[in-house]
């Protein structure tokens, strides 16, 4: 491989309020990668992807982005990753193509169109109905919508598929494959078990601290 | 796909400014009813001074200039709590923390907005509490032009409490308990521009320096406040 | 990923582990504790018993010994406090962060006592227990300042990130204190400007102000002994699970 | 020299002796308590920590494990 992986995190801890989580943690994502963070509850797996959100510091370690240290290009890196938590980030007194419209200046790429996005995640002729008559499925398929709106190439996904029915799962997963094949990278978390090739995985048990 | 060595992205921060500034002022158009609250009460509270002080007018004239400006400053504290609160528990915050606009420009969005919607109504409705406190003539335009400037640095400082207590359960009173002493130099300012009016004194000084305070806001809290959120989403 | 640090002498960040400090601060303690009490005696002795009386306040004044020093180091103590907190969030320092929670109840304490003693100064000068003068409200104002700081910080169930948003606080409330002093005064002339101003030190005769200087050595030793003492229970409070703590309390304690 | 001619004239200093003698009492109060509250938390820390040392010798193991064993596989995987 010449050019330097997307995302190289070397020697993570971290430790919430003083007591330890994990330690020692290290990977590279490579471009085309999707990597599963697999875990039991507990073990850090949102705490991870949230470090590598840059939501939250690491206690000790370094990331690497494309060779870079990720303290320097801290802006650069952000407008290249989209991050999807728990939380659809969507308000619930918005329709979804207003939530769109806020969400996307975020990440201000080319981007398509927010009708086709709405179509692609299942919300076709739903897109100006306030999004607290939507279930939490559908509110979830809002903020997926992002995913066919963004060129960011490292995706974030914290348990993408809880709530979806079985062919938005389906959807996403073929999402997921194109995204990679583009070379874009993805890290999710998911209790499923999602039928992906080129899937590599990264369990959590071995980094906790016994 | 970027890398870094393309050319730097080209951010578009002022429509991300747009879009936040749309989104907050549709929000609150959606939940025109909470406008209202701080309304009601500011007008409430006026009328447990007669009650509770004197309802004889020429007291009331000596109260009216500290008093209203007290109430303008009580209600823009218990609206400041709105301001991250929802943005917190859907996850819309960490959205924005995480994209690479400039958090302090996005926050400023949101402080503005929650003038337009909280401080600005208030302004508009203090000559009807004048008119209820007795206030005297020469005290309206001062009063206006000081709630005016007031209620905005207000709102500036405000945010910076409402970032530090959005992760706390129930942080709405802990939230005044640590923004009301940074509000006293405006309410100082703020009171003494309208009872300087009132005593036949120019009130300009006093509301030159309550622009200054204004501007000192400006400078300090959306900065201040990116950073707050920053410690908050983390804990 | 930890912060790149900016550049920083080695034995800053020697000083910086937790366990180093406690062990290098052992030897300075009972110093400490020996001048601080030395130079408080002295200069209560001194000030009660041998300063001359106040031509105006006659015996009164002699309260000035305790006033001043402890109003002064409260503010002090405020900056103290906020640099404390600055040096934890730029160089994420934990030690600095347990400096910060130590200094808060203690620069509480002080601006209690400087109003305290303030009200009880005042009821013989001017015959009232609590008069609105500028010198006294700005201390209530840093005492809510120190609250708000206090109550912030328990008010965090996670322990980093209460260090982290007391300090922010304290930084804000530091732009802050100039500005509301100045404004305490501009209001004050403006509604009173007759009366003395209290703390406004009588032309001191120097067999008056010897003693002050002493109490203000005293207090500032205390101060030091204080802080150390809260950092130190910080640390091992925040070190118990550590080797060193554990073997600390099985020999005793040193 | 002694400011004062007689130990209760010391006291009473001219009048004013309540307001002195309670202001420096409070702030000796005061003081002492900030002195005290550190000592008295290390304290009982330490105590704390030896009891936990030599209890942690005697208890290993003392709970017995209710959870349900692993269930047989009947679908497959």
């Amino acid at each position: 491989m010449s050019a330097p992986p997307i995302l190289e995190c070397r020697d993570i801890a971290f430790e919430r309020d003083y007591t330890p989580i994990f330690s020692g943690l290290s990977f590279t994502l490579w471009r085309g990668q999707i990597l599963q963070v697999k875990g039991a509850n507990g073990s850090g797996k949102t705490t991870l992807l949230r470090i590598l959100a840059t939501s939250l510091t690491a206690s000790q370690g370094s990331m690497f982005w494309h060779g870079n240290d990720l303290e320097g290009h801290r802006q650069e890196y952000r407008f290249d990753m989209l991050y999807l938590g728990h939380q659809p980030g969507v308000k619930a007194a918005l329709t979804p193509r207003e939530n769109l419209a806020w969400l996307r200046p975020l990440h201000p790429k080319a981007g398509h169109d927010t009708n086709q996005a709405l179509a692609a995640v299942g919300l076709a002729g739903m897109e100006d109905v306030p999004c607290h008559t939507l279930s939490a499925g559908q509110l979830r398929r809002v903020a997926l919508a992002r995913l066919y709106l963004s060129d960011a190439s490292l995706w974030i996904l914290d348990e993408p598929f809880t709530a979806i029915d079985r062919d938005g799962v389906g959807k996403l997963e073929i999402l997921l494959q194109d995204h990679a094949q583009r070379g874009g990278a993805v890290v999710i978390t998911t209790h499923q078990h999602p039928q992906l090739d080129n899937l590599c995985e990264l369990d959590m048990v071995r980094y906790g601290v016994s | 796909m970027a890398s870094p060595d393309a050319a730097p992205p080209e951010l578009a921060t002022a429509t991300a400014f747009r879009a936040v500034l749309t989104r907050d002022l549709t929000l609150a158009f959606r939940h025109r009813g909470d406008m209202a609250n701080p309304l009601i009460f500011f007008v409430m509270v006026a009328t447990l001074v007669p009650l509770g002080v004197t309802p004889e007018s020429g007291q009331l004239a000596l109260l009216a200039p500290g008093m209203i400006w007290v109430m303008a400053l009580l209600a823009s504290l218990l609206s400041a709590e709105t301001l991250f609160l929802a943005d917190h528990r859907d996850g819309s915050l960490e959205q924005l923390a995480l994209s690479p606009q400039p958090l302090w420009l996005l926050v400023l969005a949101k402080i503005i907005v929650h003038w337009l919607v909280t401080g600005l109504p208030l302004t508009l409705l203090s000559p009807l509490l004048g008119v209820m406190l007795s206030l005297p003539q020469a005290g309206f335009g001062p009063l206006v032009v000081s709630l005016l400037l007031g209620t905005a640095a207000l709102s500036m400082i405000g945010a910076i409490g409402a970032a530090l207590t959005v992760a706390i359960p129930r942080g709405g009173l802990l939230l005044s308990l640590i923004v009301m002493p940074l509000y006293m130099p405006v309410l100082i300012f703020g009171a003494s521009a309208v009872q300087l009016a009132v005593d036949g004194i120019s009130p300009s000084g006093a509301l030159a320096i309550l622009g200054a305070l204004l501007a000192f806001s400006c400078l300090i809290s959306p900065f201040a406040t990116a950073g707050a959120l920053r410690v908050s989403l983390h804990g | 990923m930890a912060r790149t640090r900016p550049l920083l002498p080695e034995w800053f960040h020697r000083l910086g582990s937790p366990k180093g400090f406690y062990q290098m601060t052992s030897s300075w303690m009972p110093w400490l504790a020996v001048t601080a009490a030395v130079l408080l005696l002295v200069g209560t002795v001194w000030g009660l018993g041998f300063a001359p009386q106040d031509a105006k306040q006659g015996n009164s004044f002699r309260i000035i010994y305790i006033h001043v020093p402890a109003a002064f180091l409260a503010l002090a103590g405020y900056y103290v406090m906020a640099a404390a907190g600055a040096i934890g969030l730029v160089w994420k320092m934990k030690l600095a962060h347990m400096v910060m929670k130590a200094a808060a109840p203690l620069g509480a304490a002080l601006t209690l006592i400087s109003l305290v003693t303030g009200s009880l100064w005042g009821k013989p000068t001017w015959g009232t227990y609590w008069v609105w003068d500028a010198r006294i409200t700005s201390m209530l104002v840093l005492f809510f300042l120190y609250l708000g700081v206090i109550a912030l910080h328990y008010a965090y169930t996670n322990g980093e990130a209460a260090s982290k948003a007391s300090a922010v606080l304290a930084l804000v409330g530091t732009a802050n204190i100039p500005i509301i002093y100045k404004s305490v005064d501009w209001w004050y002339t403006l509604h009173q400007p007759a009366t003395i101003k209290l703390t406004q030190a009588p032309s001191m005769h120097p067999d008056m102000f010897y003693p002050l200087l002493v109490m203000i050595a005293g207090f500032y030793c205390f101060y030091a002994l204080v802080l150390l003492l809260n950092t130190r229970s910080e640390i091992l409070h925040r070190e118990r699970r550590t080797r060193w703590v554990l073997d600390m309390a099985e020999g005793g304690r040193s | 020299m002694f400011q004062f001619d007689s130990l209760s004239a010391f006291i009473a200093m001219g009048g004013h002796g309540p307001y002195i003698w309670l202001s420096y009492l409070a702030t000796a109060l005061v003081l002492l308590w900030l002195v005290a509250t550190p000592l008295l938390r290390t304290n009982r820390l330490m105590s704390a920590l030896k009891r936990q040392q030599t209890l942690q010798h005697r208890e290993s193991g003392k709970y017995q494990d209710i959870s349900p064993g692993p269930r047989t596989e009947e679908r497959s995987p």
